[in-house]
């Protein structure tokens, strides 16, 4: 079970992430955050904590916790 | 006569050559004119914007503090430069992308203009700034819609770019007559 | 160029005008905020047949132009604080081997990392600094984008005229804005057109040699020291620059050049209409700095008001020189903010009222 | 059971977001340096040292001490830190602009004289801080805005390859990494942790070259930068380990 | 070094002084006339443990010794003429970063290309100079090997008393010759002593950073003006340094510095020998520069005489200001020959006899 | 019957001895420089450039167009003048100290800009003009005033081969010279003439090093000055044409 | 047949040209030149015009004619 | 009492050497010294020279005019500086190098000193300066043999060179007796 925590004010929107997850549970959201960038959204169930998104991810926006 | 103008967006949104277009249509007029962009690190990914004064006689410093119009093409614009507008002065609004339950200062005069619809209107997807453009010149009668068409065919034809003058000119029309 | 009569910013006006002038050598390094100069050369040096390098760092900048001035060519070098105190070995270089080339400095605040805003910090650099040695330069200071036009063309004058570096030093609010501009008609340059540049012998003449101008004076640096003090005096004498606006009756003036000098034109004009009887002396030069603009001073003067976007002041120095020491003066500094109208008057205000403290 | 954590170092995540454009690599090249010294518990005694470009804007992302110098002095002045501070492990964090243009020169002589730090460079093909000119890196028919009509080798030379420039010199380390991909970020980061290795036992200089995207100054969406990455940068610029002391 | 009674080089003084009092780093790049430090400094420092990198240029240099006074070391780099004008960006950044930092310019003559002989042509480097914004330095003039001694020692004193780079600057006459002079006792200096320096954080503690100071000014630039003017005025208020030789009755004062005053101290014993009145202002700091000094001059002063060795008479401009333009001044200015003491006093006689010509 | 003549350029010969000390391998480096401009007919068209080292003692001993400038900055003044004469032979004639030391980072950037000129480097192992200090070809265990106890990898660094950092650069010619003996000066002469022949057909940048003895700095006899160069400085820095356009 | 021309007062001293004569025709004078540098003589009879002492020659001090 | 002296030589004969310990001499016996070579491009090849005054007092300027002393290790030095020295001052010729009928001015005092043979003769073929230094003692009468030999031995003891004073003091005493 991973966990996924989103901190989307630090989101500038790069969409990387969406492009990285294996599982696709990535997606825009339509939202825009304080600065107006068009922020994520995640399917956090289907997550299996392989850390793409975190990795590829320039703004340390997500953190990923998984039990192993 | 001294008019100030301050025109704001997204980089990218084609604030400065909004501001340059206004700029030249004065000076082709006769006026003289100083414009002055931001510049330098506050390019990167934020905002931009560039001041425009435009006068008979000669200008002191390029900056503005007290605006005859604000051009605002996005929400952070309207933040950061609303409250320097001179009591009466004009703030256009780009109605496609700001909110339209924002509120404003009441003591002046607030213009939204959805230049996303008229530059598609106008058959001239990239025209949003000229429309916003017509939609000034109609409100402020800064200068007559030939004055300016007649510049803005020389900037652009200067450029080796008159192609597009007709739909340019179609912009700044649809912009004029949408108020 | 379809026409000479446009709107452009400071920087490009200032490259279009070198070009107009004749100049086909430009080489630079981007800095804001003059990196307009080397991105207009990019593409306007390949149109008129003339070459644009952007130098691997400012010292190539400078000594490649320091060659091809040497060669014979019209050249010219921009950068912008920093950037431009890399230049100053260069600078000292092309003073002692008697080298006509034109440097432009586009001044910014401040003394270390990110400092971009407009500023007047680099006055002193300017007028005193220029490397090692007694090194004085030719340093014009033009406050609007026709005058960066005009000054384009005073500098290859004057830098052939007396075989000497001149800078043009204006801050970023003038290199970064537009204005409209009359330019001149395009001027070829004739590379051929001095004797003393390198270009190659004929048969029965004698190598010249662009090098340290004291070996060819009388007793080397006894001769060069007289011919240096010449050179100096007779720049000094000839080429003082300044636009003086009403300062015959003022009790207050003002002085002020580039930026802050259009501010305190228009409060010469504000406060005259209040009353106030404000004059301006205009640095158009500020070396050899214009001491004779001092002449017109009147017996009404209370007190000058230097304006300057700078911590020191720095051209107090100079204008206490050139008035004897004898008016009191008084500063409006403001580093990074571009000085405001009323302000200035203000502060005329208070000197008349006896409120003001002297800077000096 | 145990948790395994993807985590940047809480410094990077507790203040403001970093300065740089959306997509820009700086955000995960530097991360992946504090990611190495954090995990080899050396983020405390670090020092980190920035020149003006967009690499600067970590100094106000972080809360370890660092120096920002001038422009293209970073390689010089971080040399300095070093030989005061030989405990601390000491990086320069620069553009390639900086280290292959201005100060190329210290580059290559820190490298010669085997200075005891450790070099990441971020090799994004355009002068970023000020507005995308040409770098030493630009590729071939590269536009920018001070080769207009895209660089041509006639005019403006080829690219500057570090790679090759350094081969030879007896220096610790010697890699180029990306991150245009997982896979890519993470072999980065062993290159990255190597190189801190290397300083740590004393062996002198190590360079980590780092392929990453500007997409404000390509014009690029970042996706779209990031393909350019593997399409165009990655041919010009092959990753992979160059030098490794007693290794190769 | 068995004693601390020796005779030693200037320059080799220089670098035995830094060491004892705790430098031990050191940067630079041969030149002449200041290559004895370089050479010392790379047998001595890996006698005390301590570092001498002769780096590949000026620029590496500069700014090694940026970071290495970043890191709480104390640090020395010396350089000469075109050498130190490539230290000018530099300074700036150490001043806007609030870094202490001993440099040391070793002047010699001229511009250009071959010139090396003794000279004082770079007082308006040092004093106006220093690389782009708003930059001022403190600098020290000794006289004397042993002066250049006591000057190291209180070089570092001020660096990190201000957290400010302090210049010593001397000619090549003084950096060459050899004197007696006596050395100060070893001292160390502790790295760790100062909060502000970068060393690894504790647990707990804030990341430091060393950079432009305004970032931590109230309102940026507006705050740093402020902070930046504070602290020249202090420099300014607290540390001038002169001389002053017999000057409350002196018909004519000379104003001297470095090896000039030398000679000047030597004309006026044998002027009033002669029943000459000279008295003379030395020069120990140009910046400050020394305005407190000319307070003793008396009412029978008829003039003063500046002695230096420059084409341009660089310091008449800072005399005619702390003079407040009141009493005339005259100049015996050389560029590379030492002064005479013969002609010094013969001059001043000429001011007496109403025979000399004024330089201003 | 013909006639074989072994004579300096006439102008080399007619003006007063140089200022070089007895046996420097300048005045034969230079020499050969002049030969072969005299011998392609382009003597009187041809622009030295010099900077302030020993090279600049040439100015005096010409009688062709020159410049002198400042310490490092001769290939860089070189560029600048061919730009502008682009007719003209035009070479850079300068020191191992300028030229890998304080220009270095000109002398690899005219090389990547694939500069039209020629440019004759002289390896002495030293910094001639300011008294012998350690230059960046001074050999591992070679005493000089700033290395007293023999240059050292560790402190100082490995002897810089420019031959190494230009390989693979796109230049029109590379080689390196010496002037130990009969034979090597004449094979150096012919790398000097092909450096010409090159830029005169405009194929760009052209590179000769020239291991040369500075006998007064290195503390032997001229003779043995030579002996070193064939039994150590050789051994070091071989001699041999390594880039030649169109062949290698 | 071969011609020398030597210039002594350019020569100064280095010997180089007695070292690469192959005819051993060059030796050291004992005498100095006005800088006080040693000067050679040759013995031009035996002289093969090869233009070796030319070539080492620093200071453009020799100069050979042959007849081919 | 001001003493004004020049060492002059080819670069490799000791001159700067020579200079110094006739300046660390005076110096360790209570005077004040100056000591200035000449340096740079002068080095080159040709000739070598330092200036060296001595006083009871502060030193002004460290070039000398008005030589008391001229210490001529070959001809060229004698061609330089000969014209500097003062009427009645005195001019020590290396008589091992320069030739034996040369004229000089008649108003000075001439001694010539075969320094190659004197430094043979005390066993330290490297000691011709510092014999030639002890003729000048015993006739200048600068400082006594006593005085000078103490700062000598100090001052290579200091350097580390110890092993060759012995060697030196014979060199010096051998130049001192051979007057
Ligand atoms: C002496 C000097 N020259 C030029 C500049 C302007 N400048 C600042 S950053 C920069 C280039 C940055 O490019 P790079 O090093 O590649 O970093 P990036 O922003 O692309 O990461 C330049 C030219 C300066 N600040 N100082
Ligand atoms: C900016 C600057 N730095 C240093 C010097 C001093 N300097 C003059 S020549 C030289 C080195 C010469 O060595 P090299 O280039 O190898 O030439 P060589 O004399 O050995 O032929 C140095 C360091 C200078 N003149 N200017
Ligand atoms: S990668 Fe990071 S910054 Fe980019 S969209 Fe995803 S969460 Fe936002
Ligand atoms: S951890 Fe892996 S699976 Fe989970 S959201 Fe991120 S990329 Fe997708
Ligand atoms: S300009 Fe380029 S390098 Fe700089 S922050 Fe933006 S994307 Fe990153
Ligand atoms: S010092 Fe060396 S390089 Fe210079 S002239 Fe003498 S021998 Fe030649
Ligand atoms: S090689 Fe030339 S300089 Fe040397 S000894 Fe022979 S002739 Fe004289
Ligand atoms: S030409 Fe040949 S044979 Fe004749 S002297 Fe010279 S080296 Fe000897
Ligand atoms: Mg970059
Ligand atoms: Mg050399």
């Amino acid at each position: 079970m991973a966990h996924i925590t989103y901190d989307k004010d630090r989101c500038k929107g790069c969409h990387y992430c969406i492009d990285v997850c294996p599982k696709k549970i990535i997606k825009v959201s339509g939202e825009l955050n304080e600065k107006g960038y068009e922020i994520v959204e995640f399917d956090e169930a289907d997550c299996i904590g392989c850390g793409s998104c975190y990795t590829i991810c320039p703004d340390y926006a997500i953190t990923i916790t998984k039990e192993v | 006569m001294l008019t100030e103008i301050i025109c704001a967006g997204f980089g990218g949104q084609g604030i400065l050559t909004t501001g340059i277009l206004i700029s030249y249509g004065a000076f082709k007029n006769g006026k003289k004119i100083t414009w002055y962009p931001s510049y330098g690190s506050e390019m990167r990914g934020g905002t931009a914007n560039c001041t425009i004064k435009i006068s008979d006689e000669d200008i002191a410093s390029p900056y503005a503090k007290e605006l005859d119009v604000l051009l605002a093409m996005n929400g952070p614009a309207i933040d950061k430069f609303e409250e320097r507008i001179k009591p009466g002065g004009y703030l256009f609004v780009n109605a496609s992308i700001v909110e339209d339950d924002r509120k404003y200062r009441d003591d002046i005069n607030v213009i939204k203009v959805d230049t996303v619809e008229l530059a598609k209107k106008a058959g001239n997807p990239k025209g949003e700034n000229i429309a916003m453009i017509g939609a000034i010149l109609k409100v402020t009668k800064m200068f007559t819609l030939e004055q300016f068409e007649s510049s803005i065919i020389k900037y652009f034809t200067d450029k080796g770019k008159e192609k597009f003058n007709d739909a340019n000119i179609a912009a700044l029309k649809t912009g004029y007559e949408s108020i | 160029m379809a026409d000479n009569e446009v709107i452009m910013k400071g920087n490009e006006a200032l490259a279009e005008a070198a070009i107009r002038n004749g100049c086909r050598f430009f080489s630079g390094y981007p800095i804001t905020p003059q990196t307009e100069v080397l991105e207009y050369m990019s593409w306007r040096m390949q149109e008129v047949g003339g070459q644009a390098v952007q130098t691997e760092d400012e010292l190539c900048g400078a000594y490649m132009l320091f060659g091809a001035s040497a060669a014979g060519g019209r050249v010219l070098s921009t950068s912008a604080g920093p950037g431009f105190a890399l230049y100053q070995e260069a600078i000292s270089y092309l003073v002692g081997s008697d080298l006509p080339a034109v440097l432009v400095d586009v001044s910014r605040i401040g003394n270390a990392l990110g400092d971009i805003s407009q500023s007047q910090g680099d006055y002193e650099l300017i007028r005193k600094g220029n490397g090692h040695g007694d090194t004085m330069v030719i340093a014009l200071t033009p406050a609007s984008v026709q005058e960066i036009v005009e000054f384009t063309g005073l500098a290859y004058e004057l830098a052939e005229k007396y075989k000497h570096p001149v800078i043009i030093l204006y801050d970023a609010a003038i290199g970064q804005m537009m204005e409209g501009v009359t330019l001149p008609e395009m001027h070829e340059h004739d590379i051929d057109q001095y004797d003393w540049s390198v270009k190659g012998i004929k048969s029965g003449e004698h190598g010249r040699k662009i090098t340290n101008v004291s070996y060819f004076c009388d007793n080397m640096y006894v001769g060069y020291e007289t011919y240096l003090r010449d050179k100096y005096k007779a720049i000094t004498d000839n080429e003082q620059r300044w636009e003086n606006i009403e300062v015959a009756d003022a009790e207050v003036v003002l002085v002020a050049y580039g930026i802050s000098s259009r501010v305190c034109k228009e409060a010469v004009k504000v406060a005259r209409e209040e009353g106030v009887k404000l004059g301006l002396i205009r640095l158009k030069t500020i070396t050899p700095f214009p001491v004779k603009a001092f002449e017109e001073i009147g017996p009404d003067c209370k007190g000058i008001e230097l304006v300057e976007m700078s911590v020191k002041g720095q051209m107090t120095d100079d204008v206490a020189l050139a008035t004897k020491c004898n008016i009191p003066l008084y500063g409006y500094f403001t580093s990074y903010e571009v000085p405001e109208t009323k302000k200035v008057i203000d502060l005329a205000k208070d000197i008349l009222a006896g409120k003001a403290e002297e800077v000096l | 059971m145990a948790i395994k954590e993807f985590k940047a170092p809480e410094m990077l995540r507790t203040g403001d977001p970093t300065g740089f454009c959306p997509g820009c690599g700086h955000g995960t090249v530097g991360r992946l340096g504090f990611e190495v010294l954090d995990e080899m518990g050396l983020l405390e005694k670090s020092i980190s040292v920035y020149d003006v470009a967009c690499d600067s804007l970590y100094m106000w992302a972080i809360d370890t001490d660092c120096v920002g110098t001038a422009h293209g002095r970073a390689i010089a002045t971080a040399a300095g830190v070093k030989r005061v501070r030989k405990d601390c492990p000491v990086w320069a964090y620069v553009g390639d602009g900086a280290s292959y243009s201005i100060g190329f020169q210290h580059t290559v002589w820190s490298a010669i004289r085997n200075e005891n730090i450790t070099v990441v460079i971020i090799n994004n093909g355009v002068f970023g801080m000020t507005g995308g000119q040409m770098a030493p890196t630009t590729l071939i028919g590269q536009k920018t805005t001070s080769s207009p009509a895209g660089r041509s080798k006639e005019i403006n030379g080829m690219p500057m390859d570090i790679t090759k420039i350094l081969t030879g010199q007896d220096i610790a380390y010697l890699a180029r990494g990306s991150i245009d991909s997982v896979a890519n970020i993470n072999k980065t980061k062993k290159y990255i942790r190597k190189a801190f290795e290397k300083q740590m036992n004393g062996e002198g200089f190590s360079l980590v070259e780092v392929l990453a995207p500007c997409p404000t100054n390509w014009g690029l969406s970042p996706q779209d930068s990031l393909e350019r990455i593997r399409n165009e940068v990655m041919e010009v610029f092959p990753i992979g380990e160059y030098i490794e002391r007693g290794v190769k």
